[in-house]
């Protein structure tokens, strides 16, 4: 066949489901345009009312999209692209929840540190953006995009507060070691390609089912270079050791948006390519994601133990719930998969609401613990919050934190991994002592001074309300986000 | 009539609670006369029921079970409370109350004046209800209610004085060594309920017997049980320090009645006893007769003379029992019960007259001051002597015939049964001398007098008792063994002398001889003073041959210590064990922590060696 | 004959060129040594009959990104030679080299082993036919399969322009 | 006289990737680690064209234009990136970016 | 059987619901209350906790005595993609426990000062009341699971906010060990909901669905099993799991170390009951040796270490290390006396260590210390509290006629049959817990008191009020069991019944006097004598088979 006496048709493309990503960029970008526009300046509300209503407006369309799915079943678009399924959606939601959290923290803390507002949300817009494509991503070029403007977004915000040397620092290792992962990710994307002659996912998944290969080794090498790419945006051991340091660094309200949705990301592109494309090779990937889940959870938790700074704390526990949820993922199988969606979008919130209290309490000269002492007695509702997502993150029931960890141990034992699941129990032992230390120092204080009473702003306080009764809600009734997590898990479909 | 036996223990129950509510309030005297009234009434129950159980018919089944209710329920165990009345149940029944209504009477005097006047006869009707549901109960678990409630009311009663460490030292300890019966007590019931399927007296007596090995085994848990209540060897420590409680009470629970329910649980058990369990009942009978003699020799105390009489008497009791006459064994412990409660209470009429002194050492001639209390106390002795026709007479002298009949060592038995006669007989004499004849020797300051008409009309009725208590079951002609005649028919094997007169008679002779050479050579010694007394106090035998005191060793040293190791073992093994846990977690934090190191090409490094096994895995993983 | 020595020259000036960045002290150097490679694999996209490519990789590569580098090099005068030898990690220099060694020996050895590496279904995105010019099949490619990619480099662009004024800008408050 | 496979691209490839990666782990220069991931691109763009000859499909060419877009993407980052953090410390390296660890 | 057959019988009224919700909503009416009204929270904390106390003595009334299945049940969908149900219900065992628990907490909240910060005080009490009860009622695993460690914050915080000086080691060593011992557990139940569901398609954490299924492997169960028991011995605690347990009473507050000794130490003994002879009866007979061993060492082992402690508190505590060793023997008897006495224990145990607590606590409030040796001759200046705390004591070395032999009795009685030796051993801890109990009794209470200790006030009338009930339980238990008993037993009856059924163990069968009058003596000892024999040596060979049959 010629080419070129083929008239060129453009993909078709299905407006209404890239309406959630138009609409973060399109507010990104206004919002740049009227700043720099106005004549006078704008006040900082409107950056922060902007992201909110962006946020908002991406989780409304992302539910209205998912009564289209669940009446007319996935699809997919621009020439199988983008994906168009549950699991797209559900990421959609998780991101534009956090980012209406993210944004309404960063509000109080542009104003406390005196930063660019505009910009800030802008490049919060964007990355949200960036995660959505990385969730939808059918194409592994497309994700890989996603992935660099979420990743390059959060170089810039990180380092936005220039004056911090530590956020110059952090910023500079995210970013080195960020380029370097994402050369592996890209090699594995170029292997892959040569393995299966497309970086189409569906493609790659249907030329798998339908034909075994004499030489798998690039693909498998391919593979493996995938997995670094992923295992790195996840914060997977080995490839964690930026995250704390990182995590220490950047603005909580950065801390709080990479620690929730830089990670889904990459557990979301984690789940398309493995379980979705390459579920045919599950026998091969899944020891090595056990294996991973298993060093994840060790570091983690071992690792949080030994810190005295309470972001950095947390920033190891973060690591440690990459753990669980690669537990989930393990068991490549729907159930595994709904339990890591789960997981992920409990962990969201749960962080976010930790980091948010953390920006309340921190200030230039740390996080130290003994910062926290006492907080019980001058501050009983946020230590009262506190207490209930640092809980949520031990995995205490009546939490969404433990309805999550319950799925991921029950994905694990769905596929006979009784050791994993047992010494992700164990883990999460050692890390209940960590997050016991904090509830402990807030209300066992040997001094009755107390440490800092900073003031919440109400933007803040409803994020950590939210968050908490969130949180909360569905450690009680947890259902229908199980059904949620369950109708999401990953469907593929090659383009018209 | 039958039916009021209920009262018998409610009626000191019902003292006790009321005296609980409100001694206080009623105050000295006051509450004392309640609580002899409820033990009066008590006695006067027990009658009514003695009563109506003569009337029932003496050659059927003479006995009478009332249950209140279902105690213990659950699946095939089923335990009562319930009550059991025949003639064992009633003659213990009728001297527990009647001594102890004397007992009551007498404390009424003797505690004048202390300050928790009202708290002392609490105790006491609690102990007499504990003690009656010993008696009365229907089967082993209401009888090891009473028989842990008397143990219990020991320890408050001897730890009465409880400022006094040697007194609070001394009621642990009788409630310590008590439950070390009681383990034989409780293992020996569960052994008959699993072996016979019950738990209740009239049940298990009309069981078939158990194999010889489980039988053997109930009978020896059932003599640890009893070692343990009746202070027999090597239990009895106890007994000696329990003196350290008011003398009443030494007189009540730990001479006339609670000693004795040992002798009881092994009456009423006789059923289940074998032949080799009988064997060594009377050997730790025996041994424990001669040893608490020896020891009672060379107390300096006016109560651990007593106490270790005490103590050798049951050891007589338990030789009858281990000799199969039950009967003796229940007649001398009603005649000790006499006496014996006699010599207590007398004792403490001493004590009292002599301001709370307690040595001999320190007595002597007080004969002509404590007149009553000299006369009474002089006819215990005789009866305890063993000198006829006192009651003691009569029921030593059966033991001993019974111990010569034994078949297998019957002559040893005897022979340690005849030592122990003349010990007592001499350090009775003894006693008695040092008290009540010889020089004054009491400390200046010190105004002995007679005590008040509440303490010596005990004493007179007691002696009176004492005197005439063998008419219960003379053995000169058979009609008159009430005693045997009554109690006969709840032994399976009913014992029947088999010796002829002559040797009736001849062993008697021989006792008596005992006794009168143990006495005279008291007053040889004693009275006389031919004879010097520096050698007859051995401290070896002062310290009771150190059997105790090597207990104690063995306790205070490696004992506790070996107690202190376990709980240091707790400390450091077993909790730190735990406390190990958290610390490896940190070391192996430590170790990794270096990995951490803040250097960005580390961390690189970190992704790169991460990559390259990654890929070597996956590489090795290409199907073959 | 003729690609192979193409091959053989290009490689080695890719390599040595690579070589020389890792290598040189000096900063510019290595940016110079990076040029070098660059035009090595210009040639080889040449040799492969990616025309358009190369010449993209010329303009935008050797023409925008190392000029942008040399640029900051000169800007920020940190032109001074640095010495490999003064490393506060020896370990992990070795380290670092002995990896890269292996890693290399394993991929020829695995290259060696493996006759047909490429194993992926032909001509899945547009099939070079030799005839169509790859500029026409490179535009048909990128607007149809890679149209939703392509839009994306907005994004990326965006976000990239975002972060460079922010991070070039002067920060408002000097530093506490 | 041996024929150029696509096995030797893909080797010079691997090899320039790997190159770039042992330099990014050997030098401090913040500068120079960037052009080492430069040059980890370059491998992955010569392994790209590679494919894409050998499967005869445009779409690993088109996909070397995105990692251009990227890469020059991370660059402008990077490079401000570096001017920020070196305009206020002149000459710091990779290694004196440690205060963040343990 | 059927989760559904069951349902239909429930009561339209879900009493079991209301009593888990109202303290729950107690808790968060007195955690809004506002800071000025802080005076109110524990009135109504304790208007809450005493209504749930009622509704639990109604429920007490109203149980059908005869009924040995679950009563007032309660099932809703609760996370049906998961299989997983709001299911709750009472039998003859949980009966008694959850009263017990409506009982104490209004008592505790009443009687027990905190000093400050009444209002968290109030609330977390509250929720442990809930939580409890949620525990004892429920039949879904998860639902179990959930109630069983979020007992855990309340009594976290309350060691945490209210105890003393060692309070942050206690509370954290409370927590995580407990943890650690349910977090095994959890993925045991997961286990054993996902391998009895047959493939996935009928998956449920129902227990009495699972417990009718017995769908596992012999293998398999045994695991499973092991891991729950593992949660359960370090509840309970069994030696040598079982040091959290001074170390958290010592530091506890008052109430705490009430609610923790009357009310959460019965979690284990209960979850071992209803969690494993219930769902694991095979695994439950295999590994009862094991258990019973560690429980007769806990009897002994608890009593020698309590007889050397120094502090009043953590003498108690072990005590109740030696106690719960009781009941663990108890259980793994498999006799209904054993096991009968073994609930019963629960209870008697939570009443007289519950009054132990609070009396040692009242030391504390007069003389600010525990420390054995800092007291002495207290009987002199307090007589009347001195006489409480001896009755307590009996009850609690397990006097007849009080409660605390009743249990004891039966447990010893009925483990007799089945494991002789054990019992022989255990019933020495009888001796042990005398010596322990009235050599501090001494060390306290008697002797010549100092100035100090002369000036120590006796007891108060509201502290009378507190120790009431419980010496009315003391008491009438150890007269009275009856109507427990006849409660306890269908249950117990049932449960071993479903073990017999599940296993090849068998219940002994004593022998009854009736039977045998007729054999002639001398064969029929011999008789009864190998029948025992033969029970024991069945026992083992089962064992060995199973051994083979892997």
């Amino acid at each position: 066949m010629s080419v070129v006496a083929q008239a060129f048709t453009a993909p078709s493309v299905d407006w209404w489901a890239l309406t959630p990503q138009m609409v973060l960029l399109g507010a990104a970008l206004a919002l740049l345009l009227v700043t720099s526009m106005s004549p006078r300046s704008v006040p900082r509300w409107f950056g922060t009312a902007t992201t909110a209503v962006a946020g908002t407006v991406t989780v409304v369309l992302g539910l209205m999209l998912w009564s289209d799915v669940r009446e007319q079943g996935p699809s997919s678009t621009l020439a199988g692209a983008f994906g168009v399924d549950g699991f797209s959606l559900f990421f959609t939601v998780l991101v534009g929840v956090a980012l209406v959290a993210v944004g309404l923290l960063a509000h109080a803390y542009i104003e406390r540190e005196g930063l660019d507002g505009p910009e800030f949300h802008a490049l919060l817009m964007a990355a949200s953006a960036g995660a959505i494509v990385m969730a939808s991503a059918n194409d592994l070029i497309v994700l890989f995009l996603g992935l660099e403007s979420l990743s390059i977004a959060l170089y810039v915000l990180i380092a936005m507060h220039a004056r911090r040397s530590e956020a110059r620092e952090s910023a500079m290792k995210y970013f080195v070691l960020g380029a370097f992962s994402s050369a592996f990710l890209l090699y594995g994307i170029a292997l892959v390609y040569g393995a299966t002659g497309s970086t189409n996912l569906a493609h790659a998944r249907d030329y798998l089912e339908q034909h075994l290969f004499e030489s798998e080794q690039l693909l498998l090498a391919g593979m493996a270079l995938l997995m670094v790419g992923l295992a790195f945006k996840v914060a997977a051991a080995p490839f964690h050791f930026w995250a704390p340091d990182v995590y220490q660094g950047a603005p909580s309200p950065v801390t709080g948006y990479m620690a929730s949705v830089a990670k889904a990301a990459g557990f979301a592109a984690l789940l398309r390519i493995f379980f979705a494309a390459f579920g045919s090779y599950d026998v091969q990937w899944t020891p090595i994601v056990a294996g991973l889940a298993a060093v994840t959870l060790v570091v983690g938790s071992v690792m949080a133990v030994l810190q005295n700074d309470v972001k950095r704390m947390l920033a190891f526990s973060s690591i440690g719930h990459a753990g669980y949820v690669l537990l989930g993922v393990q068991a490549a199988n729907d159930e595994g998969t709904a339990a890591a969606l789960f997981y992920l979008f409990a962990y969201t919130l749960m962080v976010i609401g930790s980091f948010a209290i953390v920006g309340i309490m921190g200030w230039s000269d740390g996080h130290d613990i003994s910062r926290y002492g006492g907080m019980g007695r001058t501050r009983p509702k946020l230590a009262f919050a506190f207490t209930v997502v640092l809980l949520a993150q031990a995995g205490v029931p009546l939490t969404s934190g433990f309805v999550a960890k319950f799925q991921v141990i029950a994905a694990a034992v769905g596929v006979e991994n009784y050791l994993l699941a047992g010494l992700a129990m164990f883990t999460a032992v050692i890390g209940a002592f960590m997050y016991l230390r904090i509830v402990m120092a807030m209300y066992v204080s040997d001094t009755d001074d107390g440490g800092p009473t900073p003031t919440v702003t109400w933007t803040t306080g409803i994020v950590v309300l939210g968050a908490v009764g969130f949180t909360v809600a569905v450690g009680v009734l947890p259902q229908w986000l199980v059904e949620f997590s369950r109708d999401a898990v990953p469907v593929l479909l090659l383009g018209s | 009539m039958l039916e009021l036996v209920w009262l018998i223990p409610a009626l000191p129950l019902l003292g006790f609670v009321a005296l609980l509510i409100g001694g206080r309030r009623l105050g000295e005297p006051r509450a004392g006369w309640l609580a002899t009234a409820a033990s009066a009434g008590s006695f006067g129950a027990t009658l009514v029921v003695f009563a109506g159980l003569l009337g029932l018919d003496a050659h059927g089944d003479r006995a009478f079970t009332q249950v209140l209710f279902e105690w213990l329920p659950v699946g095939s165990l089923e335990v009562e409370a319930g009550f059991l009345v025949d003639s064992l149940s009633i003659t213990m029944g009728l001297f527990v109350t009647g001594v102890g209504t004397l007992i009551h009477l007498y404390s009424i005097g003797y505690m004048h004046g202390d300050p928790r006047f009202s708290k002392f006869f609490v105790y006491l009707n609690l102990f007499l209800f504990s003690m009656l549901m010993l008696v009365f109960g229907n089967n082993l678990v209401v009888t090891f209610l009473g028989w842990e409630g008397v143990g219990a009311c020991s320890y408050f009663l001897i730890s009465f004085w409880h400022t006094r460490d040697s007194a609070a030292t001394a009621g642990k300890k009788a409630f310590v060594t008590n439950r070390v019966g009681d383990w034989g007590f409780m293992v020996a019931t569960f052994l008959i309920w699993t072996t016979l399927g019950t738990v209740t007296y009239t049940e298990i007596a009309a069981s078939p017997a158990m194999a010889a090995t489980t039988g053997t085994a109930v009978s020896l848990l059932l003599l640890v049980a009893a070692a343990g209540k009746s202070a027999q060897l090597p239990l009895y420590v106890w007994l000696p320090d329990a003196m350290e409680g008011p003398t009443p009470v030494s007189a009540m629970v730990h001479a006339a009645t609670m000693v004795t329910s040992g002798v009881y649980l092994l009456v009423r058990m006789n059923s289940v006893l074998t032949d080799d369990a009988l064997l060594v009942i009377a050997i730790v009978g025996a041994a424990t007769a001669l040893f608490a003699a020896l020891c009672a020799v060379a107390q300096h105390d006016i109560k651990k003379v007593l106490a270790y009489s005490t103590v050798s008497q049951l050891g007589y009791m338990f030789l009858a029992i281990g000799s199969g006459a039950y009967v003796a064994a229940i007649f001398h412990m009603v005649t000790h019960a006499f006496f014996k409660g006699l010599l207590f209470l007398g004792s403490g009429s001493v004590i009292h007259g002599m301001h709370d002194e307690q040595d001999m050492r320190k007595m002597g001639a007080l004969r002509a001051l404590m007149p009553i209390t000299g006369l009474t106390f002089i006819v215990g002795w005789l009866a305890i002597a063993g000198v006829p026709p006192f009651s003691g007479f009569w029921s030593k002298d059966e033991i001993l015939l019974a111990a010569w009949e034994q078949p297998d060592i019957g002559w040893l038995l005897w022979l340690v049964g005849l030592v122990t006669a003349l010990l007592t007989a001499y350090y009775m004499s003894r006693q008695v001398f040092l008290v009540f004849f010889g020089q004054q020797r009491w400390d200046d300051g010190v105004h002995p007098h007679e005590s008040s008409w509440t303490m010596t009309l005990p004493l007179v009725l007691l002696a009176g008792a004492s005197i005439a208590g063998g008419v219960i079951n003379l053995p000169l002609v058979s009609d008159w063994l009430f005693l045997e005649h009554f109690l006969e028919p709840i032994f399976a094997h009913p014992h029947h002398f088999t010796s002829g007169t002559a040797t009736k008679v001849t062993l008697a002779v021989i006792a008596v001889g005992a006794g009168a050479v143990g006495i005279g050579f008291a007053v040889m010694v004693w009275l006389k003073g031919r004879v010097s007394s520096e050698r007859l106090e051995p401290t070896f035998l002062e310290n009771a041959m150190y059997v105790d005191a090597t207990f104690a060793r063995v306790a205070g040293g490696p004992g506790t210590r070996a107690f202190q190791a376990t709980a240091d073992t707790d400390a450091t093994v077993v909790d730190g064990a735990v406390n190990g846990v958290g610390w490896l977690v940190q070391r192996f934090g430590e170790l990794i922590r270096p990995a951490q190191s803040g250097l960005l090409r580390n961390y690189a490094i970190g992704v790169a060696i991460g990559a390259v096994g990654l890929i070597v895995w996956f590489v090795t993983r290409v199907a073959m | 004959m003729m690609d192979l020595s193409v091959f053989v020259v290009s490689a080695a000036v890719c390599l040595v060129g690579a070589l020389g960045v890792v290598l040189a002290r000096n900063p510019v150097h290595s940016a110079l040594m990076l040029v070098m490679t660059l035009f090595g694999i210009a040639v080889l996209f040449v040799a492969q009959e990616a025309h358009f490519l190369a010449a993209v990789q010329v303009i935008v590569y050797a023409g925008a990104i190392v000029v942008l580098f040399l640029f900051v090099i000169m800007l920020l005068g940190v032109d001074r030679a640095q010495s490999l030898e003064l490393d506060a990690m020896p370990i992990q220099k070795w380290a670092a080299v002995v990896f890269g060694a292996g890693s290399l020996v394993v991929v020829v050895a695995l290259a060696r082993a493996v006759d047909h590496p490429v194993t992926g279904e032909a001509a899945v995105g547009g099939a070079i036919d030799g005839t169509t010019p790859d500029v026409r099949l490179l535009a048909r490619s990128l607007f149809s399969d890679y149209v939703y990619a392509f839009e994306l480099t907005s994004l990326l662009l965006v976000v990239a322009v975002i972060g460079a004024v922010v991070l070039a800008r002067k920060p408002k408050r000097v530093e506490q | 006289m041996p024929e150029v496979t696509t096995g030797w691209y893909l080797v010079l490839g691997a090899a320039l990737f790997i190159i770039g990666g042992v330099g990014l782990l050997v030098r401090r220069n913040p500068l120079v680690m960037l052009m080492c991931v430069e040059l980890m691109l370059n491998g992955v763009n010569l392994s790209f064209v590679a494919f894409s000859r050998a499967l005869g499909d445009i779409g690993g060419q088109t996909v070397v234009f995105f990692v251009l877009v990227v890469a020059a993407a991370e660059v402008v980052v990077g490079l401000g990136l570096v001017v920020a953090i070196l305009r206020r410390r002149p000459g710091a390296t990779a290694d004196d970016l440690a205060s963040l660890k343990g | 059987m059927d989760v559904l057959a069951a349902t239909e019988g429930a009561s339209s009224f879900p009493l079991l619901n209301y009593l888990i919700a109202i303290p729950a909503v107690g808790a968060i009416v007195v955690a809004l209350l506002p800071k000025s009204r802080s005076d109110l929270a524990r009135p109504v904390g304790a208007m809450f906790a005493a209504a749930a106390g009622a509704m639990s003595l109604y429920l007490m009334v109203s149980f059908d005595a005869a009924d040995p299945g679950f009563q007032f049940e309660s099932l809703q969908s609760w996370i049906p993609d998961l299989g997983i149900s709001w299911h709750v219900g009472v039998d003859g065992i949980s009966l008694w426990l959850v009263v017990l628990t409506g009982l104490i907490t209004p008592i505790v909240l009443l009687g027990v000062d905190p000093h400050h910060d009444p209002k968290p005080y109030t609330a977390w009490l509250l929720m442990l009341q809930a939580g409890s009860f949620g525990a004892f009622v429920s039949l879904d695993l998860f639902l179990f699971f959930v109630m069983f460690e979020i007992v855990l914050v309340p009594m976290y915080m309350l060691i945490g906010g209210w105890g003393y000086d060692d309070r942050r080691y206690a509370a954290t060593k409370f927590f995580l060990y407990t943890m650690a011992g349910s977090g095994l557990m959890l993925v045991a139940i997961v286990s054993v909901a996902v391998l009895s569901s047959g493939g996935g398609h009928d998956l449920t954490f129902d227990v009495v669905a699972l417990a009718e299924r017995q769908a596992l492997t012999t293998t398999t169960a045994r695991w499973c099993f092991a891991a729950f028991a593992l949660a359960f011995v370090i509840k309970v605690p069994v030696v040598p799991v079982h040091t959290w347990l001074p170390d958290a009473h010592t530091q506890a507050p008052t109430a705490g170390s009430v609610v923790l000794a009357a009310v959460m130490l019965k979690l284990g003994t209960y979850g071992l009951l209803r969690f494993g002879l219930y769902l694991f009866p095979e695994a439950s007979v295999w590994l009862g040796p094991t258990l019973v061993t560690l429980g007769v060492i806990g009897v002994i082992y608890g009593a020698i270490v309590a007889t050397m402690q120094k502090d009043l508190k953590r003498l108690v505590a072990y005590s109740s290390v030696a106690h719960m060793g009781f009941i663990v023997l108890g259980l793994f008897a498999f006799t209904p006396e054993s096991i009968g006495g073994g609930v019963l224990q629960m209870v008697n145990h939570g009443l007289s260590t519950g009054a132990l607590f609070l009396l040692v606590g009242m030391i504390y409030e007069r003389r600010k210390t525990r420390q054995i040796a800092e007291l002495k001759g207290l009987q002199t200046a307090a007589p009347r509290f001195a006489a409480v705390f001896t009755v307590v004591m009996l009850s609690s070395i397990g006097v007849p006629g009080l409660n605390g032999f009743v249990g004891e009795f039966l447990i010893l009685i009925g483990s007799f049959h089945t494991r002789r030796w054990w019992t022989v051993i255990a019933a020495t801890g009888v001796i042990l817990a005398a010596l322990y109990l009235l050599w501090a009794y001494q060390r306290v209470f008697h002797g010549e008191p100092t100035a100090e200790d002369t000036a120590t006030p006796d007891i108060h009338l509201r502290e009378v009020l507190v120790l009431a009930p419980f010496l009315a339980g003391i008491v009438f238990l150890g007269i009275y069991p009856k109507p427990l008993l006849e409660r306890i037993e269908p249950a117990v009856d049932r449960l071993i019944g479903h073990v017999e059924a599940h296993s090849d163990y068998q219940r002994p069968d004593p022998a009854a006097p009736v039977m045998v009058e007729h054999h002639d003596s001398g064969d029929e000892h011999h008789d009864s004598g190998d029948e025992h024999h033969d029970s024991g040596d069945e026992h083992h060979d089962s064992g060995d088979e199973h051994g083979e049959g892997e």
